[in-house]
């Protein structure tokens, strides 16, 4: 049982999330961003499950990670729409092209 | 019949202000329907001022509600404040009162050919002949600052927007000039009405408990400085000139034949009456400011090219004789002081509407420009030969009477400076004739050699002055005889008043 | 040494779900770390295994992949145009350098967070945790948890409306 | 109704019919002579002056024929002026003084005007003429008949502007209009004094009478002539500047006298009053205005007589201004010139005898001096008519054999005025040497004697020049343009006509004549006319008959007919002497010539004195006190500028530095929101990181 502890899971889910977060950074392409953030969502949900396991011993917590996923999901399904139009009129998704907000 | 009686006088002063909210009515193309509407508009307060002159009893003299003031409307304006609207005429303001109710329809006659604002033009005058007719019957001394200030709105309007090229620094320079001096009067009102026991603004109150006021030499001063940039006395005068150059001719009748009188009236009113003490202490200064003023305005009237001018300086040195009559303090020359101030009043304004005949002809006032016009224009030369020789005190004239009195009231206390006044006829001899000489006689000027006479208009405006002028230079008691009883009250007020 | 089949096993998991992430972030190809993504997923559902959350681990299984990540590669296939997929994906030096400084601090606090809360060592408690959590979510998503049930549904509904209309209007 | 009574009722009429007459032509003058030509202007104008001449002929009547008590008349009209203590009315003074003065104005303005109807026919300004003319003669009148000072001060100086009005009568030549402009400006300058003399009299009498609270009747007019003579003693002992009152006030009033009657001073005007037309020389320069300051004196004479110094000073001046105007008069060559400079020769003997207080022997001398100085300068009138307006004396000659009549009259008043006997000047000059030698004048008397001498010569060399000799018309320089139309005229001299010669010849046969009403004692003469003078000017010691009184007389006659020798011998024996004796004595001819320059030295320091301090005025107005003016305007821009500047930098300064900071940072953290989205991500966890590490670091361990 030594090392399925929570510290652990933490670690695991610490390595997504900082992932998530420098794919997020990193990418130039949307798509690339839009994979970062669904490791950050993954690593959460993750942390939600392992907490509700070992800490609060009740389902509330991977309810949540329920949530988050279904949330990820409609968060892609809204993105995938985004980029098709951003592609069509831009002509390609490179993140650094779409600085019309430039202030 | 009765209500005209008894409210004549505030019916004299707002008529010309009703008068010109008609004219504002009225729509912008008639300008002859304005133009007649106003004349008619000032002919109103001349024949009331007629009915005024008719009732003045000539015997009262005083400066209080029983004695000398007459014709009396007091209501109580703004309570809290004791301003009450205390209007009244004695023999010092009923001169003055028949001659701005004869300039008026004069300067409105003689600006018939106004074509720019007409309507904006005769508003503004309308409202101006209320703020002089107000000035002269005011005794409350509130009321009478009103006045004073509705008087110098619409002379700035008038001279900024009708006059003539260098018009805004002339209209800004004597605006600010005289409200200048206006605002020193208004502090001394203020303090007047501060140190007055039962808070008052009323000038007959004043005058009687005057003792009450202090630091009465500051406030003495303070007056005679806001009343002398009026008159105006010689540092202050360089708006002068200026104003009258760029003035448009009615305006400078105005100018000179009115609002000049209003710092002497000015100066009797308060300064006599309500510092006599002072006044009595300072005889000697006004005295030496009126010939400097004499001399200087004849000087320099001498050297201008410009006949607008040489006539706006001539004036600063006829107002120098009457600083020096009321200096004297005695009978004759106080009475000459404010004859003259009557006098001047008419031979200004047929000097200035002679300059504004021939400017609106030859479009330039440059004396040496003309040249022997006198047969070519016989009458209008008459009347200017008439003009003239009245302005240099030719006896016959009315000028003559005032000046006459002035040096011989004078000379009983001030010996030599009399003397050096009395030079200044010389000079005025000069200046008036070496005019006259340049611009009627010698070689006719040939770009004039077909200049029109004078109109009917312009007729009927100069021969009235004229014929005043010659008769009450041989018969002076139609007008001599109203100040008579406020004079010698006024003096002997002086002379017992002397600390 | 006793180290028990279960820990191996779950090392296993845990490195399938972290060392494609590294393919994630600095791959060139955006399919190859499209794939990366994949293995994490899978990771991910494995790890929920582990937690006794069989049902989280399917649900992970189901959207995840089969969702989200299907929905991503047809983003990608439809968006790339062949020829210059390799120069969209390079990932800028400077900016890769960036990423990195703030992960580290990122890294950094978080550390802190873990040492300062002392670090307890605390073991599954078994035994109170019921094997099979789906009736348990069940009922629990329908009795406590029923307005964010009725939210998500609403959410779920908006979204999909919101996309069709996103992806027509611009069109035009 | 007696003639006193008529008198004192219609006495005004004397001034009224005049004034109509100047303003009847005056004022309707161009319309009538349009409609009906010149001649009913003239007939208007003659017909009020012989009105008022009849009057004056019944007032000298009522006048002579009181008796001897109320020898005076008065006819009050209105009251004019009636301010504080002083009172004057519009009254008039009929006594022998004005009832002689009015005679003289009358008659020779009657005369005059008679005789311009033919002199100005054709001038297209007729009307204005005669209208200027009755004016004149109106004025004149109220300075005579005036009854108190005032009075007289108006008659004084609308003398003075007719004057002016009709020396530059032609006014469309520069050279008249400032003739006239100097005459009037002169006699402005001797009004000065008169007004002041006014003023001192009238302060010193109301400081007598009404502060020294004497009983006096109702108001008195202070300043009637009347009132003067009773109460003028009243101001014996007071002293104005150290000099005892009255010498002052007679001065002030003598300085009047000299700017009216040309004496040294002031007297520049008159040969520059030429400059009018020749009639308007004979009444106003020679006749009647310029006796008005003797006038004045002799109606003042109680007041001169109080004071000595003022006599002497009078009568220095006389004798000196007779001289000098003598030696300018023999070198000029304009026939008018001449005239005029022995005009003021002669007012000066009138100075001399007023000055040694022989006040009846002066206006006898005005009486007849108005005679036979009017009729030579209507002479030189005709003179001028006939010789188609040439005035040079040089181009004239032999004018005896064209114009006889003209020569007649000329030669009896050039008699009367050298004062050969039988004629009046020899009577009243006469009078007024002996006067001035009995009151023990001697120098003035041997200055007087001199004069005597010159005027004889002066006017002998006149008469020589004009009428023997040949004609010289035609050696005139053509040169100026007036007379290009000459030539066929040049033998055309003819006489004037009839009403031309017939005014000469009254003036003529009256300067004969007017000599005889004054024969003093010494020729058995009863001297009616200072006797009849005698209620003004009070009595005089009937003086015996000195036998020095002959020795005089001889001497004057010896002098005047040495003078007329010597004009005979040297223009009319011997006319080239003049030349040789000019050409000896150059420079001093061409000073007296020139008039000693006095003009121009009068044209330097006073009217270019004046002009400089005008410029000076005028420029101190412009630019010191405009320069305060502006000054202040200016300081108070420039404070406004300050203070706008103060505002523009400080506080604006400290408001837009604020808005630019926020702008420059702005567009600094403009630069962050570059559109990446990574970049607002990097920002954003970068800020948790900074949050949570300064949470833990400020609230020690987590």
């Amino acid at each position: 049982m030594g090392i399925i502890a929570i510290q652990s899971y933490l670690i695991i889910s610490l390595f997504l999330f900082l992932m998530g977060i420098f794919t997020t950074i990193s990418r130039k392409n949307i798509i690339g961003i839009f994979m970062g953030i669904e490791l950050i969502l993954n690593s959460s949900a993750l942390n939600f499950a392992a907490f509700s396991r070992f800490s609060a011993h009740n389902l509330e917590g991977q309810l949540f990670s329920i949530f988050i996923i279904v949330i990820a999901a409609a968060e892609a399904a809204i993105a995938l729409a985004l980029m098709l139009s951003i592609y069509r009129r831009f002509g390609d998704i490179d993140a650094d092209k779409l600085d019309s907000l430039k202030g | 019949m009765e209500f005209i009686n008894s409210h004549l006088l505030s019916l004299i002063t707002f008529i010309p202000v009703i008068g010109s909210l008609f004219v504002l009515a009225f729509p912008r193309d008639k300008a002859n329907l304005i133009r007649w509407s106003a004349l008619v508009i000032t002919i109103i307060p001349l024949l009331l001022a007629l009915v005024l002159y008719a009732g003045f009893d000539r015997s009262t003299a005083g400066f209080s509600h029983t004695a000398g003031i007459q014709f009396i409307e007091k209501y109580t304006w703004i309570r809290d404040f004791n301003m009450n609207f205390f209007m009244g005429v004695d023999g010092l303001s009923m001169p003055m009162v028949l001659l701005c109710a004869l300039i008026c329809p004069i300067c409105i006659l003689a600006s018939w050919n106004v074509e720019r604002g007409v309507k904006g033009y005769f508003f503004l005058f309308l409202l101006l002949e209320t703020g002089m007719m107000g000035a002269f019957v005011a005794l409350d001394f509130f009321l009478f600052f009103i006045f004073w200030e509705v008087m110098l709105l619409p002379m700035y309007f008038l001279i900024g927007i009708w006059g003539g090229p260098r018009r805004e620094y002339a209209a800004i320079k004597f605006f600010i000039y005289t409200l200048v001096g206006s605002v020193i009067i208004l502090l001394v009102i203020i303090y007047f009405y501060l140190a007055s026991a039962p808070h008052t603004f009323d000038m007959t109150e004043l005058a009687k408990n005057n003792a009450l006021f202090g630091n009465r030499m500051i406030c003495w001063f303070a007056l005679f400085i806001g009343f002398a940039i009026k008159v105006p006395i010689f540092p202050f005068h360089t708006w002068l000139p200026d104003a009258h150059v760029e003035a448009p001719t009615a305006i400078s009748v105005i100018l000179a034949g009115i609002l000049l009188k209003m710092g002497t009236y000015g100066i009797l009113r308060i300064n006599y009456t309500m510092l006599p003490d002072m006044t009595a202490k300072m005889a000697t200064f006004m005295a030496v400011l009126g010939v400097i003023n004499i001399i200087y305005g004849a000087l320099c009237a001498m050297f201008q090219k410009d006949l607008k001018k040489l006539v706006a300086y001539s004036s600063i040195s006829h107002m120098g004789y009457v600083i020096l009559g009321i200096a004297s303090f005695t009978d004759e020359g106080l009475n000459g002081g404010i004859f003259q101030m009557f006098n001047h009043g008419v031979v200004t304004a047929m000097l200035f509407l002679l300059v504004g005949v021939i400017y609106d002809r030859a479009h330039h006032r440059e004396i040496d420009g003309f040249g022997g016009i006198a047969p070519i224009v016989p009458n209008y030369s008459f009347l200017a030969f008439l003009a003239f020789f009245a302005a240099l005190g030719l006896p016959g004239l009315n000028s003559f009477i005032s000046e006459a009195l002035v040096l011989l009231g004078a000379f009983q206390k001030y010996r030599i400076l009399t003397a050096v006044a009395a030079t200044g006829a010389i000079i005025t001899a000069a200046y008036c004739l070496w005019t006259l000489q340049r611009i009627f006689l010698g070689k006719l000027n040939e770009n004039y050699a077909l200049l029109p006479d004078i109109t009917m208009t312009e007729a009927v405006t100069l021969i009235p002055l004229g014929v005043i002028v010659v008769t009450l230079g041989i018969y002076p008691h139609p007008v001599l005889d109203l100040m008579k009883p406020t004079v010698s009250f006024l003096n002997n007020l002086i002379i017992h008043m002397k600390l | 040494m006793n180290v028990e089949m279960k820990e191996i096993v779950f090392f296993g998991v845990a490195a399938m779900t972290m060392v494609p992430c590294f393919f994630v972030a600095f791959s060139r190809n955006i399919l190859h770390s499209a794939f990366a993504l994949f293995f994490t997923f899978l990771g991910a559902s494995g790890l929920y295994f582990f937690l006794d959350a069989d049902f989280l681990a399917l649900v992970q299984l189901i959207i995840y992949i089969g969702g989200v990540l299907v929905l991503l590669l047809f983003a990608i296939l439809l968006t790339k145009n062949i020829d210059n997929i390799r120069s969209t994906n390079a990932v800028a030096a400077k900016r890769a350098a960036a990423a990195g400084v703030v992960t580290a601090a990122m890294f950094g606090v978080i550390l802190y967070a873990f040492l300062a809360s002392g670090w307890p060592f605390r073991h599954s408690g078994a035994g109170q945790y019921p094997a099979v959590t789906t009736k348990a979510l069940g009922k629990l998503l329908l009795t406590t948890y029923l307005l964010p049930f009725e939210a998500i549904s609403i959410l779920l509904l908006a979204v999909l409306i919101g996309s069709l209309v996103i992806a027509n209007r611009s069109v035009k | 109704m007696s003639m006193k009574t008529f008198i004192e009722q219609y006495g005004f009429m004397i001034l009224l019919s005049p004034l109509l007459g100047s303003a009847i032509t005056g004022l309707a003058g161009r319309r009538i002579q349009k409609k009906y030509g010149a001649r009913p202007i003239g007939l208007i104008a003659c017909g009020s002056v012989l009105v008022s001449f009849i009057i004056a002929l019944a007032a000298f009547a009522a006048v002579a024929g009181a008796r001897e008590g109320e020898k005076t008349i008065i006819c009050i009209v209105f009251n004019w002026l009636s301010v504080g203590d002083l009172r004057a009315d519009v009254s008039f003074l009929f006594d022998p003084l004005s009832s002689v003065m009015i005679l003289i104005v009358t008659g020779i303005g009657f005369l005059i005007h008679a005789y311009s109807t033919e002199y100005m026919k054709g001038d297209s300004g007729y009307y204005r003429y005669f209208s200027y003319l009755n004016l004149f003669i109106f004025s004149m009148l109220l300075l005579v008949l005036g009854e108190n000072l005032l009075l007289m001060f108006i008659g004084w100086e609308g003398v003075g502007l007719c004057s002016y009005l009709l020396i530059s009568f032609w006014f469309s030549e520069k050279a008249n209009a400032i003739a006239g402009n100097k005459a009037f400006i002169v006699n402005r300058v001797g009004d000065f004094g008169f007004i002041l003399g006014i003023l001192a009299l009238y302060s010193l009498l109301k400081d007598k009478i009404f502060g020294g609270g004497l009983v006096v009747p109702v108001a008195p007019s202070l300043l009637s002539f009347r009132f003067l003579a009773e109460n003028v003693h009243l101001i014996n002992n007071i002293d104005i500047f150290g000099v005892s009152a009255a010498t002052v006030i007679c001065l002030c009033l003598f300085v009047g006298a000299t700017g009216k009657s040309a004496q040294i001073p002031l007297y520049v005007w008159l040969p520059d009053a030429m400059a009018g037309p020749t009639p308007v020389s004979a009444l106003i320069h020679a006749a009647t205005m310029v006796t008005a300051g003797i006038y004045m004196i002799g109606r003042l004479n109680f007041l001169f007589s109080m004071s000595g110094t003022s006599l002497n000073v009078i009568a220095t001046i006389g004798a000196a201004t007779a001289l000098f105007a003598a030696t300018v008069g023999c070198v000029q060559n304009d026939i008018k010139k001449v005239l005029a400079y022995s005009t003021v020769s002669q007012l000066g003997y009138m100075f001399l005898g007023m000055g040694v207080t022989a006040y009846s022997s002066g206006i006898f001398h005005l009486v007849t001096h108005a005679f036979f100085k009017a009729c030579l300068f209507l002479c030189a009138g005709s003179i001028i008519l006939g010789m188609h307006h040439e005035q040079d004396i040089r181009w004239m000659g032999g004018l005896k054999r064209y114009m006889p009549k003209t020569f007649l009259t000329f030669m009896i008043a050039t008699l009367a005025i050298s004062g050969v006997p039988p004629f009046s000047g020899f009577f009243s000059k006469d009078e007024i040497l002996w006067q001035a030698w009995k009151t023990g004048h001697q120098g003035l008397w041997l200055v007087g004697f001199m004069t005597t001498g010159m005027t004889s010569f002066y006017m002998t060399r006149l008469v020589m020049v004009t009428f023997y000799g040949e004609n010289r018309l035609h050696l005139r320089p053509s040169t100026d343009d007036r007379h290009d139309h000459d030539d066929h005229h040049r033998d055309g001299v003819k006489e004037s006509p009839s009403s031309v010669t017939m005014p000469l010849v009254i003036l003529a046969f009256f300067s004969g004549v007017a000599g005889f009403i004054g024969v003093p004692a010494a020729l058995g003469g009863g001297n009616h006319f200072e006797h009849f003078l005698m209620p003004v000017f009070g009595h005089h010691a009937v003086a015996h008959h000195d036998p020095m009184e002959y020795v005089l007389m001889f001497a004057s006659v010896a002098a005047s007919l040495g003078g007329i020798g010597a004009g005979v011998f040297l223009y009319r024996i011997r006319p080239e002497l003049p030349d040789i004796i000019v050409s000896k004595i150059k420079m001093v001819h061409r000073i007296v010539y020139n008039k000693y320059f006095v003009d121009e030295i009068y044209a330097f320091l006073f009217v270019s004195g004046t002009m400089l301090m005008t410029r000076v005025f005028a420029s101190f107005d412009r630019y010191v006190i405009d320069l305060f003016v502006d000054l202040t305007a200016h300081v108070l821009r420039f404070k406004s500028y300050i203070s706008g500047a103060i505002d523009r930098v400080i506080v604006d300064g400290l408001v837009n530095g604020v808005a630019e900071s926020f702008l420059f940072s702005g567009s600094q953290l403009r630069k962050i929101q570059t559109g990446r989205i990574q970049a607002y991500v990097m920002v954003l966890l970068f800020l948790v990181v900074l949050g949570v590490s300064l949470v833990v670091i400020l609230k020690g361990e987590v």
